[in-house]
């Protein structure tokens, strides 16, 4: 079977075990959405202020969902031995690893759309280039899930893992979060140009931890 | 504080966690050892 | 397939103790012994689901010390759980079993007749019975027609219904060209199926309690692939 | 595999103690104060040095998890070496954080300034404090080990891009950074002279903790080792008694003689 019906198989996989329980939408989702709500208490919903730091109070809700979002990615794994059927089943590790990183990114994706949407509402940011929005955003989200992944197998066996997989995956991404809204910031309300480089940045950052997990997630799913 | 009282600090706070780390090491020396034969203790050394 | 002093560890725990074990091409071997003698640590072991420590292992041709991936599709494995997703139906579990595993959506189909199943494939796995996701177990296990099937503890849970087809299972398994292992409590019924049967205590295998002259398998005791 | 004799390992520690003070004395006494920070700048003289120490440290995590990794040099040797220097690392690392906020509190007037090379070094401390905590999880040591060098590895990979984009971030929006703590390349002899000298102690101070950490790793290890050999030796004791005393009738009811035996109740049938 080639490298892309496997991936498309354990994605669509997941994707489907993600359709039928509906923990991204019915719990990540409102999470992410009162993450952001409680950052405007904390911040005096003084308009000028909010919209001002839209961008990084965005990213850090979706970051915290992430971490969500892997865990629930790898806690039905857990269930019932499905991960030793994963390993039985003669995948490669790199498909499963690219599976279940463009799972999460699919869902990180659509949670990102709404919670844009709600910013852009609520925070009542400007919107000056969608292009760069788009761009920057998938850059970043691949980033975050192939690392999320790799991390999540990582510690995917241990008992500690919903304490392990956070404190591991939040300094990783840090420079995904700084260019990310960088990138927000320049899209939204600044001069969309000088997002480009940011966009890079985050580009160079996916491709290089798809790279890594596609080498290395094989041998720790073995010891997971 | 003065400048030089910053000085101090933070040589003493050097000090400090070297020789705490060595004592930590020191401390967990022992504990292995004692579950040690003379045989392997003399192989160590 | 063969096992010379495999040590293997669960944590810090040697569940298997310097275990030899011989078993002979497209036999029915029964592994008894009691609770916590390391039977389900064997099974694991050779499906590769396990890292040996040390000693030897070799299944269908593959040095497990080096490879535990590259024999798993010639492996039907039936442990304790399903190896399931709760939110998928019993068609769909199925199915990503058997596509993942290189055969066709037609192959899982034809195997939940066989368990039996074909009524419940359209129901969650979370909403199936015991004694139904032992049935899925099985269906899991033989959807990749494997050359060796793993079953651990197959006939608990099972009605009498589904004991008698679990059995026809086991005994039709040698004229299609598969070694099969039995892992169980249930001596009596599975003697009468098996070829030999190996004791396991404390983590190793004890000499052959019964053996039975075959029509398939080697007349040497202790030869074998 | 590098192991020092215990004497060489005394001497070693001798020598950085000696060396340590010696340093000591040039950089509070000998060395004339800075023209500009005045005494503040003394603690250039263990600030530097020990963010040295620390970037050095995690470069020999990362050298060792990769010959961990690669089969033809793989020993379970790289794997303490790899773990002794990684938890050296972060304490120098905060030890780092810790005097630059001394040293910049007098002189920056902040405890903390968002300077990219603080940020940089700040993240650098959590990556590799996660990496610790993994390497905690009991498991197989096998397992551990090569998990554990591949965490490394994936943290590694991260320094640079981290480095690399704070510092961009940080020239973009040019504000913080007007005190720079860097060398002036115009920096008077005796100055540079008594960093250099700095920088050979803390490196020697490492040699020393590394050689003690190392040779207690190992020693941890090599009890771990006897418990699991035991432990193996006792399973396989059990196992041959109980069919002396048995009949060879086996059935439900022989599970008895294993229910006292504490390593057997313990295990299950489950991983």
């Amino acid at each position: 079977m080639s490298l892309a019906r496997e991936v498309w198989l354990v994605a669509g996989k997941d994707l489907r075990v993600e359709a039928r329980s509906r923990v991204t939408l019915n719990q990540v989702l409102p999470f992410g959405a009162v993450v952001l709500l409680l950052f405007a208490f904390a911040l005096d919903p003084d308009r000028g202020l909010l919209s001002e730091v839209a961008p990084g109070l965005f990213w850090v809700a979706v970051l915290l969902a992430a971490v969500l979002a892997v865990s629930r990615s790898f806690a039905v794994e857990a269930e019932h031995g499905a991960i030793d059927g994963l390993r039985l089943s003669g995948l490669d590790g790199a498909s499963v690893f690219l599976g279940k990183t463009l799972a999460i990114a699919v869902q990180l994706l659509l949670l990102e759309l709404v919670l844009g949407i709600g910013v852009v509402v609520f925070y009542d940011t400007a919107v000056r280039s969608v292009a760069v929005l788009v761009l920057a955003g998938v850059a970043a989200t691949v980033g975050i899930a192939a690392t999320g992944t790799l991390f999540g197998v990582l510690a995917a066996g241990l008992r500690t893992r919903e304490t392990l997989v956070p404190l591991l995956l939040l300094p990783i991404v840090a420079p995904v979060m700084l260019g990310a809204t960088r990138a927000f910031e320049a899209g939204l309300d600044g001069v969309p140009s000088e997002a480009w480089p940011w966009v890079q940045l985050l580009a160079l950052f996916a491709v290089l931890y798809l790279g890594v997990g596609v080498l290395a997630f094989g041998s720790l799913l073995e010891d997971a | 504080m003065s400048d030089a009282g910053f000085v101090v600090a933070g040589y003493v706070i050097t000090a400090v966690v070297l020789i705490a780390y060595i004592g930590w090491m020191a401390a967990r020396f022992r504990r292995v050892r004692r579950g040690l034969t003379e045989e392997e203790l003399e192989r160590w050394r | 397939m063969r096992l010379r002093a495999a040590v293997c560890l669960l944590g810090r725990f040697p569940a298997l103790a310097g275990t030899d074990l011989d078993v002979h091409e497209r036999e029915v071997l029964l592994l008894s012994g009691p609770n916590g003698a390391g039977k389900t640590t064997l099974l694991r072991l050779l499906a590769g689901l396990v890292r040996l420590r040390s000693g030897k292992a070799e299944v269908l041709g593959v040095d497990l010390a080096r490879d535990r991936r590259s024999h798993r599709r010639r492996l039907g494995f039936m442990g304790h759980d399903t190896l399931c997703y709760d939110d998928l139906t019993v068609r769909e579990n199925l199915r990503f079993a058997t596509r993942s595993a290189g055969a066709t959506a037609a192959t899982a189909d034809d195997v939940l007749t066989r368990v039996g199943l074909e009524e419940q494939a359209d129901v969650a796995h979370q909403r199936l019975s015991a004694g139904q996701c032992r049935r899925l177990s099985l269906a899991v296990a033989l959807s990749r027609s494997p050359d060796l099937l793993l079953l651990d503890e197959p006939h608990a849970g099972l009605d009498p219904a589904g004991r008698s087809m679990l059995d026809s299972v086991i005994s039709e398994a040698p004229s299609a060209g598969t070694t099969v292992i039995v892992a169980s409590h249930e001596t009596e019924r599975v003697r009468s199926l098996a070829d030999r049967e190996v004791r396991i205590v404390g983590g190793r295998a004890e000499r052959a309690v019964l053996e039975r002259p075959s029509v398939d398998s080697a007349p040497s005791a202790e030869g074998g692939p | 595999m590098i192991s020092l004799a215990r004497p060489a390992v005394n001497a070693l520690g001798l020598l950085t103690l000696v060396a340590l003070f010696v340093l000591a004395v040039l950089a509070l006494g000998v060395v004339p104060p800075d023209a500009v920070q005045g005494d503040a700048q003394r603690l250039m003289y263990v600030h530097v040095p020990a963010a040295w120490l620390a970037y050095l440290a995690f470069f020999v995590t990362a050298v060792s998890s990769a010959l961990y990794l690669w089969p033809r040099t793989r020993q379970p040797g790289w794997d303490l070496l790899a773990g002794s220097s990684a938890e050296i690392g972060v304490i120098f690392t905060g030890l780092t954080l810790v005097l630059g906020s001394l040293w910049g509190r007098p002189v920056w007037g902040a405890w903390w300034v968002w300077d990219a090379r603080l940020v940089t070094t700040a993240v650098l401390f959590f990556l590799y404090l996660g990496y610790l905590a993994l390497r905690r999880v009991p498991a197989d040591p096998d397992v551990r080990a090569r998990r554990a060098a591949i965490a490394a590895l994936i943290a590694f990979v991260d320094v640079p891009i981290v480095h690399f984009s704070v510092n961009w971030w940080r020239t973009l929006h040019q504000e913080a950074t007007v005190f720079n703590p860097d060398l002036d390349a115009q920096i008077e002899g005796s100055m540079a002279w008594t960093l250099l000298f700095a920088v050979v102690a803390f490196t020697l101070a490492y040699g020393y903790l590394m050689a003690r950490r190392v040779q207690l790793a190992r020693l941890e290890e090599g009890r771990e080792e006897r418990e699991l050999d035991a432990a193996i030796a006792a399973r396989v004791a059990s196992g041959s008694e109980r069919t002396d005393l048995e009949d060879r009738v086996p059935g439900e009811g022989t599970g008895k003689g294993n229910i006292g035996d504490p390593a057997v109740a313990g295990a299950g049938e489950h991983r």
